[in-house]
């Protein structure tokens, strides 16, 4: 498949100089008659009314953008996030509408995107007390001020919302002496993630952890009751509990029948929308580079990917050999001798199919129908894969090559005594394998390449490395870009490798 | 079935055929111990696919061949122990291009007579040196010319110690200068005492070493008759013409 | 690629009637080894404490199963409740708890699994009134009763749950006359889809059309006032409204502050398990048969895909070789002429590049990259990436089929009189072509192959359409072997009509 | 400049070489309205190039060739014209294997010369029926033998009308037997007053036909005089040497 220039390596090494360029060319001019970095139209909530809102699918802001539609305004719903933000980079829509933690993730790592200072839409929690305890109520609203002054109430956000996979910290119960004021008991209803829900059999939360701040300042026991909703209310104002806490928003309504505490949240939906700066000539500044492969250690999905892509095509370029050699000799044995007529069919009709087959399908049904059942690891079922079909190119690439062989080989070690095996295996194999040499080398390189097709089944190897980081940071450029040099390298390495080959096999020769 | 002792094949009414083209039609001779016989006959006629019988390179049809008294077309008869009494040396030589000469002439008796390979090489650099070429014993076929190249071979079958020779056509692919050389080692070999069977169209050689020969026609066995006869004497009609044209 | 076989076409029909036997032998082989269909050993809510549980990520059965966790239980979350059955199928968890909606769909499909009578979970919603309303709760029970024989109910709660894509029925207000028993005023938290929503601005949803329904035989006017969750019983109770519809649980604590309506549907998390029926000789039956593509008319998928592959294929084809001649001609004339030496190094870079990348990552740079912010076709981003990277290889046919046509058919041209291009056009091109046309008979088989990867951009091609039927009919292997027929039938095909070609081509030149 | 009315070609100061090889060094000679004029030499001499070089199919490092008194080595001649007034008749024939033999002959005037097919049919006809071909007016050059195809590649460069024709080696790619029939057209066209020059090793041709003959030697002209000077009394030791050989 890849015939070789004459010239070789050092055209090559010059090649990948040149592309690079070719590439940063091509791109800039496909990038130059895009209109996507003007900037958006949008300024505040009510130049919603007639923009191309993006949204994350069933999401709060997906609800509340809803409501423009009637004004005009179209609704584009994203699966995530990211696409969303994608969209909006590339003038796909006006703005995207999402919560505001995210949005000032995507904001930071996009220098082109702003949050609107206007919030689109904001809900505040409160604490709520009966309308007699106002006692209580001043006491907590004092224990709040403390704790948001000092962090620990934006530690105990932070914790459950931004990080919560790898959270750092955890709010622990501070006072070291035992309480002494008594019980504080607090009505909520568990089922509000992240403020209050169950793990492990236990209610926690943010709601949780702050009535536990609270509780250590004032110096009383917490008591968390789990309750309806909407009892919560009234178990407070009758006095069953001492206080409400379960992301309770504050309504007029309710504060008719409730005293509430200042607010300690704020759930907030914001509006991104591009500022007009643009970050295109900066797809190769150091930032970029930085933000794609050396944050998060994010080179080592490539690395890893590198691995693994090598893992599977070594093994199955060796399983291929294996098989397409069997393969090859059942072949040749059974043209030869005119025997085992089934066999050969077998092995006729197993090449037509792999050789007939989309790579792709084979991978598909071997890893769904084959290996349904067994929890085979997936490189394994790659492996597998790959080396049944390279095994029919291999298979036909080294029969070519036995029949290469000139029959009065065959004849000289069956004279002498040998029996068709050992024939095969002194004199006719070693041949056949130096013959076929460079076209086994150059299936290698096929099958390099065609392992980029693994990432369907979810292996993560070095096509799929690049496209994970790119899911990541929201920049496509770089990471395919390297994924493709890294490729380049190796198929130029391999290639010299083989041409090196070749030319060394032809000075045999002579 | 003739078993006397001096007997070493003995032929039995031998056909064959490829598809609808009978070429042997029934060959029945016997060949004796170090008997140097050579086989005549017009191209196509069958002599290479005689001498393949004999070692069964091809199946015959029909008939029997005795070798030493055992019948190698019986299917019980283990065939690779058989041919290594039975060495062919072949018009293209067949050397394995990917080992040396030494090697070429060694790995026959080693893989298949468990011979050590000390003993394999001393083996093969006398014969080497019978045959001149002991200073080729490490280059590789390639960087020798064809009658140095038929010269191996024929040590190569030699290496294996066995009973008959059978020699298709060994001068035909050389170059005139090189025939020599090449029919000078067959002659040593047949005044050493060797069973051989030549296909030849050296007249000089079947004339100066042949105890017999044999002109196959149409299948058969048209005429067999010492040397001095069958050229001066000819008694068959066909004889009469092929050896009128290539004389 | 694809070395074909001497005895052609006929070998080759009877090669895709034994590969079906192959194929299902192994597959057969494959199946037998694995465990995969003992009965479930879970058999009511209580053996859930040991067992392995598949639930779908984040919804009530997740959080329901999760309460199991103390006990012992494994819980598996799986993003589509599909893969959670599959897991099942495959003896991967011991049972899914789900919602019963999905549950039923899913045993219906699969005879090996079944439902179990014992409901894992069940939350009973109901209408409330005040405590004094008795007269009106007996007389909306009455109609309750009334709707629930008449099978309105379930065509309501029907199509809002099942078939709310393709909705066939809608509930319209049957009462002709104008409503003269005065009005009923509803309140309900219209954000509890399906329940109850805003759409448009208008509230609807299941309890909506059900009150609805019911106001029209009470012969009332229906007014319904969106308003927090946990007012609406303060509401009806202080005769604000006269019932409250909102997805009211029934729970004891909020039996003793209002009354309720007999219940108007439930929902249900109920617990799947294998019921240890095989149903896996029966992968060739007609069921399987009819529910892999005569259901829902999903053999559409394959025919569409069948025929975005083609067009995909046919077009990059022909892009290929408008670009392939146009590469070809421009190296052969740099080369032979010597001038033009920047042109000739950007050819070949290209020609590097192209080769050296898997095609897949070429896809991916075209689609995330080039197009990225044009919105551009899929299908036209496919035909340009494959067109370019069979460019590539077509070039290179192109090229050896060029230099194999004598230099004295070009002195022949130029001797004449005629210019390098006219020497091109009337005498090497007609000559080169001929000779090259097996060749790109050749590619054209790899490239179709090749457009299987066309699924990692979301095409529905070929592939991608029998992937998509098996992730609704939980069946791999019907549409997947289908899918490789189908490719297998167009190869044969393409490499029956090429050997003929290649056979006309050699007689031609005799 | 020499430009006498009867100068075809003049021919000042020739050079040509490949990389550091100097083929010609220098060659000056005027050919004539209705000359015949055969080249001789020996194998490489740079026979071929001489002849490649007048219709610039090799590109001259040094010196002019006016045709007609154009200066076609100029840059700003557009050579493709020129080269419409000088054919050239090829070693190796050099048809259109994919065009008919009447195709072969029409193409060039029919796109280059715009003439109508009907009228260039016609004159194909004519040419091809002149050599005896006309019935292989619509074969294509595979069904042809060598001097078939050689008399039909006379024929395509006659159909442009030249004012000169070019032959390398005309006849020495034919088997013995179809020089004579290739031989007799040249000698045909010579009589009808064409401007011929000739590289070929038919002695007989350049005694009979030739009316000039030149030598080269070591790139350049080592003797130029009529065939009768050159074959009977040669004065260069090289075309001795040369003759010796050939004759
Ligand atoms: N494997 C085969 N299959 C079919 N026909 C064969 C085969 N081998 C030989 N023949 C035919 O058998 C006939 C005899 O062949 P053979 O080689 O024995 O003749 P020969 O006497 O050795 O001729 P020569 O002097 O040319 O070597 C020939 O017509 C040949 O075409
Ligand atoms: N394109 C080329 N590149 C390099 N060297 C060339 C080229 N063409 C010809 N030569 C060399 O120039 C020399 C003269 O070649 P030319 O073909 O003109 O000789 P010639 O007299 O026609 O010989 P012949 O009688 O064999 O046809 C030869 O040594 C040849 O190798
Ligand atoms: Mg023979
Ligand atoms: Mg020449």
């Amino acid at each position: 498949m890849l015939r070789k220039s004459s010239n070789g390596v050092r055209i090559k090494a010059f090649a990948v100089v040149l592309m690079v360029t070719t590439i940063l060319l091509t791109f800039s001019a496909c990038q130059w008659d895009s209109s996507a970095q003007t900037k958006s139209d949008v300024h505040g909530a009510e130049d919603l009314k007639s923009a191309t809102i993006g949204v994350q699918l069933g999401t709060t802001g997906d609800i509340y953008a809803s409501d423009y539609k009637k004004d005009g305004a179209i609704i584009v719903e994203y699966n995530k996030g990211a696409d969303a933000i994608q969209a909006l980079k590339k003038s796909k829509v006006d703005c995207v509408v999402i919560d505001e933690q995210p949005a000032k993730n995507f904001v930071k790592q996009n220098a082109d995107l702003s949050i609107l200072d206007e919030a689109f839409a904001v809900e505040e929690y409160a604490i709520c007390f009966a309308k007699s305890n106002t006692e209580l109520r001043d006491k907590v609203n004092s224990a709040l001020a403390q704790i948001k002054d000092n962090g620990t109430l934006d530690s105990i956000i932070d914790s459950y919302i931004s990080g919560k996979d790898n959270s750092t910290y955890q709010y622990i119960s501070q006072s070291n002496t035992v309480p002494t004021n008594g019980t504080l008991t607090v009505a909520t209803n568990a089922s509000f993630e992240p403020y209050e829900y169950m793990e492990n059999g236990k209610i926690c939360g943010i709601d949780i952890d702050v009535s536990q701040a609270i509780a250590d300042i004032l110096g009383m026991e917490l008591k968390v009751t789990d309750m309806e909703f909407d009892s919560i209310i009234t178990a407070v104002s009758s006095g069953k509990a001492d206080m409400g806490v379960s992301g309770i928003t504050i309504t007029d309504e309710r504060k008719k029948n409730i005293e509430f505490s200042t607010p300690y949240t704020a759930a907030k939906q914001v509006i991104i929308v591009r500022n007009g700066t643009s970050d295109n000539n900066a797809f190769l500044s150091v930032d970029k580079f930085k933000a794609n492969f050396l944050d998060e250690g994010r080179w080592q999905y490539l690395a890893q990917g590198l691995l693994t892509t090598l893992q599977i095509t070594l093994l199955a370029v060796i399983m291929g050999i294996v098989l397409g050699f069997l393969i090859a000799i059942g072949r040749v044995s059974c043209e030869k001798t005119g025997k085992y007529k089934v066999l050969n069919w077998i092995l006729k009709t197993y090449l037509t199919i792999i050789r007939g087959t989309p790579t792709m399908i084979q991978l598909l049904i071997i890893y769904y129908v084959i290996f349904a059942s067994s929890s085979i690891d997936k490189v394994l079922v790659a492996v597998i894969a790959f080396g049944l079909n390279s095994s029919a190119y291999i298979a036909e690439i080294v029969r070519s090559g036995i029949e290469s062989i000139s029959e009065g080989q065959f004849e000289a070690g069956r004279s002498l005594g040998f029996t068709y095996a050992q024939t095969m295996r002194h004199f006719i194999l070693p041949q056949a394998i130096k013959n076929v040499l460079p076209a086994l080398g150059n299936e290698l390189i096929v099958l390099l390449k065609e392992t980029s097709i693994s990432g369907y089944i979810g292996i993560m190897d070095l096509t799929r490395g690049g496209d994970y980081i790119r899911s990541r940071t929201y920049d496509a450029f770089l990471p395919l870009i390297v994924v493709a040099l890294i490729y380049l390298a190796i198929v130029s390495i391999l290639s010299a490798l083989l041409g090196k080959l070749e030319r060394r096999l032809k000075n045999d020769d002579k | 079935m003739t078993n006397s002792s001096d007997v070493m094949i003995h032929i039995e009414n031998l056909k064959k055929s490829f598809g609808d083209d009978n070429i042997l039609n029934g060959i029945t001779t016997d060949i004796k111990k170090g008997e140097v016989l050579v086989i005549l006959g017009p191209s196509g006629c069958g002599k290479s696919t005689f001498l393949r019988c004999l070692n069964l390179l091809e199946k015959p049809n029909e008939g029997h061949i005795y070798l030493d008294g055992v019948d190698i077309t019986d299917h019980k008869t283990d065939i690779n122990i058989q041919r290594q009494k039975i060495m062919m040396v072949f018009q293209h030589f067949n050397l394995f291009p990917h080992k040396t000469i030494l090697e070429n002439l060694t790995i026959a008796p080693i893989k298949l007579k468990k011979m050590s390979p000390e003993k394999a090489n001393e083996k093969a650099m006398a014969l080497l040196k019978r045959v001149g070429l002991e200073e080729k014993a490490n280059t590789y076929p390639k960087q020798l010319s064809g009658g140095q190249k038929q010269r191996v071979a024929i040590c190569r079958a030699l290496c294996m110690e066995p009973e008959v020779i059978l020699f298709d056509e060994p001068t035909s692919a050389l170059d005139p200068e090189m025939v020599g050389e090449v029919l000078d080692v067959m002659k040593e070999l047949a005044k050493s005492g060797m069973t051989m069977v030549c296909v030849t169209h050296e007249m000089g050689f079947a004339k100066e070493v042949a105890s017999r020969v044999v002109f196959i026609d149409e299948g058969v066995i048209a005429e067999d008759d010492t040397p001095k006869n069958v050229f001066e004497n000819p008694k068959n009609q066909r004889l009469q013409d092929f050896l009128s044209k290539i004389l």
